[in-house]
């Protein structure tokens, strides 16, 4: 347990600290590559959780292509050196993530976590035990069945943003 | 220690020199060279060696790479190619390290610093990674993840920020040139690469690499030749190597997003590309070629038969890369969204029907195919691939507006014009 | 609504991998399409032309050498023929068959190293290259065997060349004769279907008839560009009125035709080649002058004597060429990369007073500029590799 | 179809791939040099070199350097100049080999080396002392008289300075053979190249 509790920690802290530097940060491209190491170290505790499948696209996703996009429009930027000046959106700024950790922090101390090392030692169903072995069947099941009709508006809802976005730097 | 990882060769039999027996377990009689107690430190050291050989296997097999591809593109030219250091210039790549080491690690004044630094590490670690998931004979790899397919697209996407992060910091327009490029490109073949490997995953339903080989009673070139050809150009783009060298096109944008990169940083970035052509080959030859599996003794030979294959492949990229001329970046894109992309997508659809067929009449768990059933698909897929290719080719021949290659138009001698 | 852009400037040379030499072209971009481009030049001036007012007529020979240094043969038959303008002397018929045949087979190494580059540019990493030099180095054999040099050959004297090819010559050519069309062959298989080429070539760069003229480029990139014109059959020089051979025309002046005609050119260049190896007869290779006219050229450096022996003496061209004072010629070939010109003016002494090189490489950058604007970065590289320009020819 | 160039391509490399290499490993294999080639170490008699400079003149960047004294004997007794310097920097030589056809009495030949690295400029100067001494085996490049008695400095011993002469060979005698050309004096403006003089043969 030494070495896996030793690794959550220190994954937890420059997960933390990854992102008060994005926060704090003047250099609007480092803090820009901050965010991509919380979005690995954030995949990294995916993988604590057994959840490989949403660690893998954590870092194909997120790490992998938004923060590229993001970097690309910091780019398009004047000037990146100095950027973040402070303007009217910072008490907007504060109070969002407050709620946002309120209930990540209410979900954190609700759920009943269970660890990859107690793997052996989970005696649940059948059915939780495969979710554990194989989430990502699970999880395809549980999209394609379940909450089918959730992912068909989201994919709808992506791909009228992306019309709108072609509609909108379209050159005529 | 878990199933999980009794599995692996290697890691067992350290651990068992090391640690000795762990309850009664069937592998392992006698005890190991550490005391009782330690059994931690046999779990780590096993786990170190293990990283060590896979480490060290990649950069020489760089190197070696790097010697072959050189004396094959020269063969492939006319040529000789390194022959001077050792025998057949087998020492060559050493060589050179040993005067990238040695030369002056330039950072530019105006670079960012950290990030400047940074870069080669993150694309020899993005390649590393990958190859944890790679089996290279039965029952010998790092780890059998779950998700090994999905894993190596996403691991091997972080180069794309390394390319970006190499781009911006260097402070050099040619460099920014490159990773605009790089990162335009990237993310475009990204997709397609991705709907490639669907109708593998589709077929062997599971996305471990091991099950994947274990899955190839027919090997999936046959069964998936569109999902092989679109991966196989899909991961030559990844890899910048041509005809999609685009972000470091040394004849028009120097060297791209490596420009202002020398000594030892050079190297490793060199390294990781290097490395990752033999990645690649390894990928296209677990996937698509049947990894370890042979037409005999794959149990002893496994590791004989996926060097066969590799070689194979990367024989394959040697041979591209010195036959065809580069791209420009917008006919890459629109050879990655208007060919490539379609055909993956015909590839899914029809692999997805396919494979509803015959696992309609099998019970509902998929990945049981049979091998009659995969010959069938076979003969199925590999006309359809022809027909896609065929008419793909033609609409995207017509959209990058090739005219016909005639050139009819010689003049007659112009022998009775006068001039006066 | 529109996003705006800014457009970035970027110094494209002088050094760079593929601006074949020391050009510079500041080009501004709006991301990767160009805007504008501004051919920089003159980081390889030697100042051959006021070099050449302080040697006499032989040496500045050895200046015309370096001028196009993939074609030198070339530029002694353009300077050799201002030359024999002046002094009214002409080159014996065997003489001008060594001279075309060898200027021909420069034709065809020198459009060979402007294919190789082309498509090393297109990024196809040197392998055709490799065999447009394995090709051009034959042709390099040929002319270590006629005058002792590869590049630099000095082989065309005023009034001739300066020897006779040597015995082993003529075989060696019938090899290379034989050779040639299963290279040219394997070249074209490589390049002349192949996708990628055509689509990187093709309505890239494309150059009208009109402005090719009004802009007075010259060569393959006027021909290229639909225009039959060609100064071996419009003012044949030496004894091209003699030989049988066609003008290779393109049709729409872009760069793939540009490419594609100096394909034909080599091929014509290798035909004409095979008339001259038939059709060369023994005789004198070098114009040899009355004794009177060499009275004449003592005479005029107020040294006359009377000739050591009755009746017509024969005797070699000088070394020392001195041409009638205020005579001038233009001495007009059609070099590989376009109208080569030397312009010479003499006031009588053993050096020209004034000689002006009209090089076709400099005119030919000009377009530059209209061939390029509106496209990308790429195809840029493609442009300039496919008018073929050589800065020792620009800067002189 | 599509693709079809490119896969002819792919076999064309691959027939080159079969292919032996054209290129060759230099400093063990050589490409045959022919007798003409205009090379580094410059053949120098003294015995027939007179000391009238006239390579020296001729060559256009000026880099030879003639020092000479007079020699002890009268002329009458086929004395001659002594050259006491014969400097040739090689460092700015184009080997155009103009000093060669300058040469009157066939005292300097061109040689057929190319391997003179050196990494002081001062090394690259060939003095009078080191031409004295070189093994003389001349390039045929502007000699006639060589090249007709089929010398290949490659394969050839050092020739004497009594070989090397042209005395008895007939200048231009294989040229002379053809026929004459019209030699007509130019003056200012006139046309030129009407015709092309006599008919071959």
């Amino acid at each position: 347990m030494l070495f896996q509790d030793l690794i959550f920690w220190a994954l937890a802290a420059v997960a933390v600290v990854g992102a008060l530097g994005v926060v704090l940060l003047r250099d609007v491209f480092r803090s820009a590559l901050l965010l991509v190491l919380v979005f690995l170290t954030v995949a990294g505790l995916f993988f604590f959780l057994a959840a490989e499948f949403l660690g893998i696209v954590q870092v194909l996703i997120y790490a992998g292509a938004i923060s590229i996009l993001i970097i690309f429009a910091i780019m398009l930027t004047q000037n990146v050196q100095e950027g973040n000046l402070p303007n009217g959106l910072q008490f907007a700024a504060v109070l969002l993530p407050a709620l946002l950790l309120v209930a990540l922090a209410f979900v954190a101390f609700d759920t009943d976590w269970r660890l990859i090392a107690d793997l052996p030692a989970v005696g649940g169903t059948a059915v939780e035990d495969a979710a554990f072995r194989d989430n990502t069947f699970t999880l395809s099941k549980l999209l394609l069945e379940n909450y089918a009709l959730a992912f068909g508006a989201a994919g709808t809802l992506l791909l009228a943003s992306i019309i709108g976005a072609l509609s909108l730097v379209r050159e005529r | 220690m878990t199933p999980f990882l009794q599995e692996n060769v290697v890691f067992r039999e350290v651990y068992c020199f090391l640690g000795g027996n762990e309850g009664n377990a069937s592998w392992c009689g006698g005890d190991g060279l550490l005391p009782g107690g330690f059994e931690w430190a046999a779990y780590f050291a096993a786990g170190f060696v293990i990283m060590f050989i896979l480490v060290n296997a990649a950069l020489l097999g760089a190197a070696v790479f790097v010697w072959s591809e050189r004396r094959l593109l020269a063969r492939f030219q006319a040529r000789r190619g390194p022959n001077r250091w050792g025998p057949w210039g087998i020492f060559q790549p050493i060589a050179d390290l040993l005067k990238l080491i040695i030369k002056e690690d330039i950072v530019p004044n105006a670079a960012d610093r950290l990030a400047f630094t940074l870069v080669p590490i993150i694309m020899l670690m993005a390649l590393l990674l990958s190859l944890a998931v790679m089996p290279f004979a039965r029952n010998t790899y790092l780890v059998n993840l779950n998700v090994g397919i999905l894993y190596i697209i996403a691991v091997s996407s972080m180069s794309t920020i390394a390319i970006f992060m190499a781009g911006w910091s260097s402070a050099n327009k040619y460099a920014m040139f490159g990773a605009m490029r790089g990162v335009a490109m990237l993310i475009s073949y990204e997709i397609p690469l991705v709907l490639s490997l669907v109708g593998v995953v589709l077929i062997v339903g599971s996305m471990s690499l091991v099950s994947v080989v274990e899955a190839q009673t027919v090997p999936f070139l046959l069964v998936q030749p569109l999902g092989a050809l679109v991966f196989m150009l899909g991961i030559s783009a990844e890899l910048n190597r041509t005809p999609f060298d685009i972000l470091e096109a040394e004849s028009e944008i120097i060297a791209g997003y490596h420009t202002e990169y020398s000594g030892i940083k050079f190297a490793l970035i060199q390294a990781a590309e290097m490395a990752g052509v033999l990645a690649a080959s390894g990928f296209l030859a677990t996937i698509f070629m049947g990894g370890w599996s042979g037409p005999f003794w794959s149990g002893q030979l496994g590791a004989f038969w996926f060097l066969v294959k590799l070689a194979g492949f990367v024989m394959l990229f040697i041979w591209i890369r010195a036959t065809f001329p580069r791209l420009r970046i917008d006919q890459i894109m629109a050879f990655a969204w208007k060919f490539l992309l379609p055909l993956a997508l015909i590839n899914f659809l029809v692999t997805a029907v396919q494979v509803y067929f015959f696992g309609f009449y099998q019970g509902d768990v998929p990945g049981e195919l049979t091998r009659n059933e995969l010959w069938i698909m076979a003969a199925i897929n590999i006309p359809v691939a022809l027909i896609a290719i065929g008419i793909f080719g033609r609409f995207s021949r017509e959209k990058v507006r090739v005219p016909e290659p005639v050139f009819q138009n010689i003049a007659p001698s112009p022998r009775t014009m006068e001039v006066d | 609504m529109a996003i705006r852009t800014e457009p970035v400037t970027i110094n494209i040379g002088p050094q760079h991998p593929s601006t074949h030499g020391v050009l510079r072209l500041r080009v501004t971009f709006d991301g990767e399409v160009i805007v504008d481009v501004e051919p920089v030049f003159g980081y390889l001036h030697r100042g051959s032309e006021k070099l050449a007012e302080e040697r006499n007529y032989v040496q500045v020979l050895t200046l015309t050498d370096r001028l196009d240094y993939v074609a030198s043969m070339t530029n002694n038959q353009a300077y050799c023929i201002a030359v024999e303008k002046m002094l009214g002397v002409e080159a014996p018929l065997r003489g001008q068959y060594l001279r075309v045949l060898a200027a021909e087979l420069q034709r065809a190494a020198s459009h060979l190293v402007a294919t190789g580059f082309l498509l090393q540019d297109l990024g196809a990493l040197a392998t055709p290259l490799m065999y447009c030099f394995r090709f051009r180095e034959k042709i390099l054999d040929l002319f270590e065997m006629l005058c002792g040099a590869r590049i630099t050959v000095s082989y065309m004297r005023p009034g001739g060349v300066f020897s006779d090819a040597p015995p082993d010559f003529w075989p060696a050519l019938d090899d290379l004769m034989q050779e040639a069309p299963h290279l040219i062959q394997e070249l074209e298989q490589l390049l002349m279907k192949n996708e990628i080429v055509l689509v990187r070539t093709k309505n890239v760069g494309v150059l009208s008839a009109e402005s090719a003229i009004a802009s007075s480029v010259s060569g393959p990139v006027l021909r290229a560009s639909g225009v039959a014109w060609d100064w071996r059959k419009m003012d044949p020089y030496d004894i091209y009125d003699r030989l049988e051979f066609d003008v290779p025309v393109g049709e729409r002046g872009d760069n793939y035709d540009r490419f594609r005609v100096r394909i034909e050119e080599v091929k014509q260049s290798l035909r004409i080649v095979e008339q001259c190896r038939d059709e060369i007869h023994p005789g004198p290779v070098r114009a040899d002058v009355d004794a009177e006219a060499i009275d004449l050229v003592l005479e005029r450096r107020g040294e006359a004597e009377k000739p050591l022996a009755e009746g017509p003496v024969r005797a070699e061209l000088p070394f020392v060429l001195r041409p009638p004072a205020g005579a001038e010629a233009y001495g007009r070939v059609e070099a590989p990369k376009g109208e080569l010109a030397f312009y010479l003016v003499s006031d009588g002494s053993i050096a020209p007073y004034r000689c002006k090189i009209r090089s076709p490489s400099l005119i030919n950058l000009t377009v530059l500029r209209e061939l390029l604007v509106g496209w990308k970065l790429a195809d840029m590289i493609v442009t300039l590799g496919s008018i073929d320009i050589n800065m020792g020819e620009v800067d002189r | 179809m599509y693709g079809f160039g490119l896969a002819k391509g792919l076999m064309v490399t691959l027939k080159n791939f079969i292919r032996p290499p054209f290129t060759i490993q230099y400093p063990e294999e050589r490409i045959p040099q022919h007798p003409r080639f205009r090379g580094e170490e410059f053949a120098w008699y003294e015995e027939r070199c007179t000391g009238c400079a006239s390579c020296a003149k001729y060559c256009p960047l000026g880099i030879i350097k003639i020092v000479t004294s007079e020699g002890g004997r009268s002329p009458q007794e086929g004395g001659h100049y002594d050259i006491d310097v014969f400097d040739i920097d090689i460092g700015r030589c184009m080997f155009c080999g103009l000093c060669v056809e300058a040469c009157p009495y066939d005292a300097l030949f061109m040689g057929s080396g190319f391997e003179r690295g050196r990494y002081e400029r001062q090394d690259l100067v060939i003095t009078v002392d080191e031409l004295r001494e070189a093994v003389k085996k001349p390039s045929t490049w502007f000699r006639p008289q060589l090249e007709d008695s089929g010398y290949d400095p490659h394969k050839d011993s050092a020739l004497d300075w009594r070989a090397v002469g042209r005395e008895k060979w007939e200048w231009h005698q294989r040229e002379k053979a053809g026929a004459r050309i019209k030699f007509r004096p130019a003056r200012v403006g006139d046309k030129t190249q009407e015709g092309d003089g006599e008919a071959r043969s």
